[in-house]
């Protein structure tokens, strides 16, 4: 799905990473690891084309990458402050030619624990926790339902729960050939998945 | 799970038309959003009406105009500033650009969602303004004026997007935004300035006004066509 | 938290307004120089003594806030505001609507009418401020503050008609050396004021009364929901 | 660990010299924050040149203040919504709420803060503006020229701290804090420009002019008073 | 060092919890558990000061508690972006009148693994990862060396090593007998160190 070969980016002289080579295929779970301030969050926004200067070859699988990619980063849940959840999914769902029922929608919600109170009375986002707002953004990875996730932190600010769910739909995901690159401090994650590490930070 | 992605891209009309209704949802989610603009035109007014001291009569008219004008202005800044607030919390714009969307339909979902709520914005201000100035609603029903403020609006909407879709991910976007903004707004505003003076002072069509009213449309092209051709690609 | 009570003086307001518009209407003699439109005036001074009389209570309710600890004269105070706002923009129309026939123009930047408008845009803003900032200690002693500027803005709509050349009609009720008007029209006058008044005191008492329903129906519905 | 916490507070006067010492530390290390107030009022004065039209060389020098005056106050209204910048980011006032330090030396900080940028951008308007309008310096040498300003500046920059406090935690700070602080300017406004005009029309020291200055030295007062007292404290 | 008593907070009428009762004591750690959206950032706020609307009572040891406590939250390093890290810590020293010197700060933020290019090209904070945002922050909560901690989440974004570090630190500070009130997903932190649970989102 994803080919990255002989990719070197640094910010100033000193390179983050070099000559780095590694691929996803259907059903591959990729690991990015390495200290703090690594370069992983760079590399994923590299690969997503977010930011550029890098040298070495990124290529997908198909033409139009975005079409069955999706993204998440620790300060980026996507998520509009003003509007609902609803409001959110259904924007971002849309987008991507997916008419979902707002009975799903609910259902998806219901199941990662945002119910009740956060739907009904429509609170707009900004007031969520932090943790429901990453479910949220975690609900629209799910529904959106692409090929390729390129995942950072997501398990920021779950709880014990939502944790092993998330882990579920990775697990579900990898069965079904999706592709996943992982930037993940937390081991619980990864326990008991098979996976691939892509260590950074030795250069 | 769909790993053979059926079409999972809508139509660039579709794009434009779902990024529009967002822009305007996020709008009304709050709505003194759209009001302030013209709180604020109404205080510029009065701000002048303090400062500028009484005028000869025969001034009076281009004065209101004048007044009209600056007041739209600023209101309009105000307004468009603020476009791009939404896609700039949570890294919404990021999203956007990760989102199999053509960069050409996001800036004409913005340019439009500019327009409406530019005009919204105009008609209001113009209103509230010649009426605190004591003029009569006909001044600005002249299809003159109306014509040279559509033409100022869709300039500046063109610039505005433009702008704040280039400097969205520089840091200090509301610093960077009027510094380029005002300068390069300067052209529309003079143009449509000077094409309705001209028209104020005879009241026929002369050549100053048509080439005034020439620059102001090629200025209205440049900024449009550069907005929708410089979309913010991914990189 | 109703506040029936509220609707009884409300109530003997609002048929003493009829009767001040019947006497205003029939029995006050028309003025020599302005003619019948002048009637207006009935309504205009006071729906302006009313606003101010908002102002009044705003900046005792703010002061009040400031040191209590719960939202009740918060609560007092954005009624306050939203019934001087309402009187406010009833002045502002009143006073276009006059100003059109005697002045020519249905507005002129006259230091009166400015301050009127700025007391406007400020009962808007303080009402917005309430809007915009989250419950809590924050929201009262933040609202509390701009109540307080407000009110202090309000002596010199009073007192800036003196010191700035005008166009609107100087003080002639309340002024050293007696009242320059007619008896007749002066006692209606008066009359409508302190009408106007009980009416806007009474129409803050329900209005507080109903911002604490919809409190309390808020809470009860997300206590539903659990 | 000094878990007797010897003496962790630092005295009223560090503790405003260190705010203040910060404050200015972030805007040098962000200079773009000190120029584009300057631009802005370039760009008003530019439009004010094109929109106005041209006056009787009677009311010239009034027009002069009156246009200097203006791009003053929008330069000053830009400069000081920006004044809690740093703070709301990351939010660093909240971190400062629950610094050992005194809720009214942190706006007295704030205020001389205020005042230092504001007077910076003051000078270089009124410089900027009297050599675009190919006016003698010395208009705006004149002492009661100065003084007016400067009195003036502590009105606004009480009133915008006092403001920006207030709002800071608003949803849509950006548009509240105008709002606000437009109409409330006013009286500030309009006793200097009116002690100025007072001053212009016959340079002797009148009845009028001692009662507008009046006026503005009471606003002075309540403006700053009310920012000291009644600063945010924790609640 | 903290009595919480009787503690009842709401958004609206439904109460997030009720009737809580805990204290801190010396070298004493509490730890704040609970769903996500249960309300534990809300009740550090709280505490703080930082939110109001509560019934019971919160007393703290002695008078200015601010002199003796220090709060860290997932959204909130409290750096200015545009310094340097060095800036920073200075600043937020000496407000709490530590005059540290610039050589102890390095030798600190070394310990951190902020060195280096961070430094010496004084890098504005803004341009940090997630992680080492953290771990500023945290370098900050070591140096000001207070009695009392009140931490949201302080683990997030960081690696394996920060944590073990961290966690190092808070057991040092429990040692000298100091308090902790921490809320965390994360059970690495606590492993091994006694604590007392308080549990929201029963109510
Ligand atoms: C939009 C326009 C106007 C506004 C905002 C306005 C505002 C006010 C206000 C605030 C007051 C009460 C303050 C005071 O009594 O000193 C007032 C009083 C009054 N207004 Fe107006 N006014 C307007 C137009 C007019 C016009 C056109 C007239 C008549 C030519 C008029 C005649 C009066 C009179 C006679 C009083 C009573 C003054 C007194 O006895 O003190 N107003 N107006
Ligand atoms: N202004 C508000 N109005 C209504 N509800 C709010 C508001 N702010 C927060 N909430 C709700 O209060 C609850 C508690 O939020 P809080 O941030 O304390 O959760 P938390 O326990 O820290 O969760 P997390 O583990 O996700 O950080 C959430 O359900 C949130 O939706
Ligand atoms: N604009 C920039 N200029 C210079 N250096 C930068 C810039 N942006 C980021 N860096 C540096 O690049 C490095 C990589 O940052 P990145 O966010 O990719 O780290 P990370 O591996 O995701 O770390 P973390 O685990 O903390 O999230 C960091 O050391 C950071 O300081
Ligand atoms: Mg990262
Ligand atoms: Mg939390």
């Amino acid at each position: 799905m994803l080919d990255v070969t002989d990719l070197t980016f640094g910010f100033g002289k000193r390179p983050l990473f070099k000559g780095l080579c590694f691929s996803v295929t259907p059903g591959q779970l990729i690991r990015v690891d390495g200290h703090n301030g690594a370069g992983k969050s760079t590399l994923i926004s590299i690969i997503c084309g977010l930011m550029s200067g890098h040298t070495g070859s990124i290529r997908f699988a198909d033409d139009d990458f975005r079409k069955w990619t999706s993204w998440v980063a620790p300060d980026a849940n996507g998520l509009f402050p003003t509007l609902s959840a609803v409001a959110n999914l259904e924007f971002w769902l849309r987008l991507r030619n997916q008419h979902t029922s707002t009975d799903v929608l609910r259902d998806c919600l219901n199941g990662w624990g945002i119910s009740g109170d956060w739907l009904q009375v429509g609170l707009p986002v900004s007031k969520f926790s932090t943790g429901m707002k990453r479910r949220l953004a975690l609900a629209r990875l799910q529904l959106e339902n692409s090929k390729l996730w390129l995942i950072d932190e997501p398990l920021f600010g779950l709880d014990e729960r939502a944790c092993l769910k998330f882990k579920n739909h990775v697990m579900e995901h990898l069965q079904a050939g999706g592709g996943v690159v992982v930037v993940t401090h937390d081991a619980r994650l990864l326990d008991g998945i098979k996976h691939q590490t892509v260590f950074l930070g030795g250069a | 799970m769909a790993l053979n992605h059926p079409e999972r891209k809508i139509s660039w009309f579709d794009t434009v038309a779902t990024l529009l209704r967002q822009s305007l949802r996020v709008d009304l989610s709050y709505p003194e959003r759209l009001i302030t603009p013209l709180f604020f035109a109404a205080i510029v007014l009065l701000l002048f009406s303090f400062a500028i001291p009484e005028q000869d009569p025969s001034i009076q008219p281009r004065m209101v105009i004048a007044q009209t004008q600056l007041a739209i202005f600023f209101a309009l800044q105000l307004t468009f500033s603020r476009a791009f607030e939404s896609e700039r919390s949570d890294r919404v714009f990021e999203h956007l650009r990760l989102a199999p969307i053509d960069a050409s339909a996001f800036t004409m979902g913005k340019i439009l969602h500019v327009l409406v709520i530019g005009s919204l914005t105009m008609i209001c201000t113009s209103v509230l303004s010649t009426i605190l100035q004591g003029q009569d609603l006909a001044v600005i029903t002249d299809p003159i004026f109306v014509g040279a403020s559509i033409l100022a609006l869709v300039g500046l909407a063109g610039l505005g997007v433009l702008l704040a879709a280039i400097t969205l991910r520089a840091d200090g976007q509301a610093i960077l935004f009027p510094l380029l903004y005002f300068p390069l707004s300067v052209p529309v505003l003079l143009s449509s300035t000077e094409a309705l003076a001209a028209w104020m002072e005879r009241r026929v069509w002369t050549d100053s006004m048509r080439s005034w009213s020439t620059i102001l449309i090629a200025f209205d092209a440049i900024y449009l066509t550069l907005a929708v051709l410089l979309s913010p690609e991914s990189e | 938290m109703t506040n029936r009570k509220a609707f009884i003086p409300l109530c003997i307001g609002l048929s003493a307004m009829c009767i001040q518009w019947l006497l205003a209407w029939y029995w006050v003699p028309v003025d020599d120089a302005q003619g019948e439109v002048y009637r207006i005036i009935y309504v205009h001074v006071p729906a302006a003594f009313s606003a101010f009389l908002s102002a009044a209570i705003l900046l005792f309710t703010s002061l009040l806030s400031l040191k209590s600890n719960d939202d009740r004269w918060l609560l007092t105070s954005r009624a306050a505001t939203e019934i001087g706002l309402i009187f406010t923009i009833l002045t502002l129309a009143t006073g276009s609507i006059w100003g059109k026939p005697t002045w020519g123009v249905w507005w002129t930047w006259d230091a009166r009418l400015t301050t009127t408008l700025l007391l406007a845009l400020l009962y808007g803003g303080w009402i917005l401020l309430f809007r915009a900032l989250s419950p809590g200690t924050g929201r009262r002693r933040s609202c509390a503050i701009l109540g307080l500027i407000i009110a202090l803005d309000v002596p010199i709509i009073y007192q800036s008609v003196n010191w700035w050349r005008t166009l609107h009609q100087p003080q002639t009720i309340l002024r050293r050396g007696g009242s320059t008007m007619d008896s007749d029209m002066l006692s209606v006058l008066l009359g409508g004021i302190i009408i106007m008044a009980m009416i806007s005191v009474s129409m803050i008492l329900v209005r507080y009364g109903t911002l604490g329903l919809e409190r309390e129906l808020e809470e009860k519905s997300l206590g539903e929901l659990r």
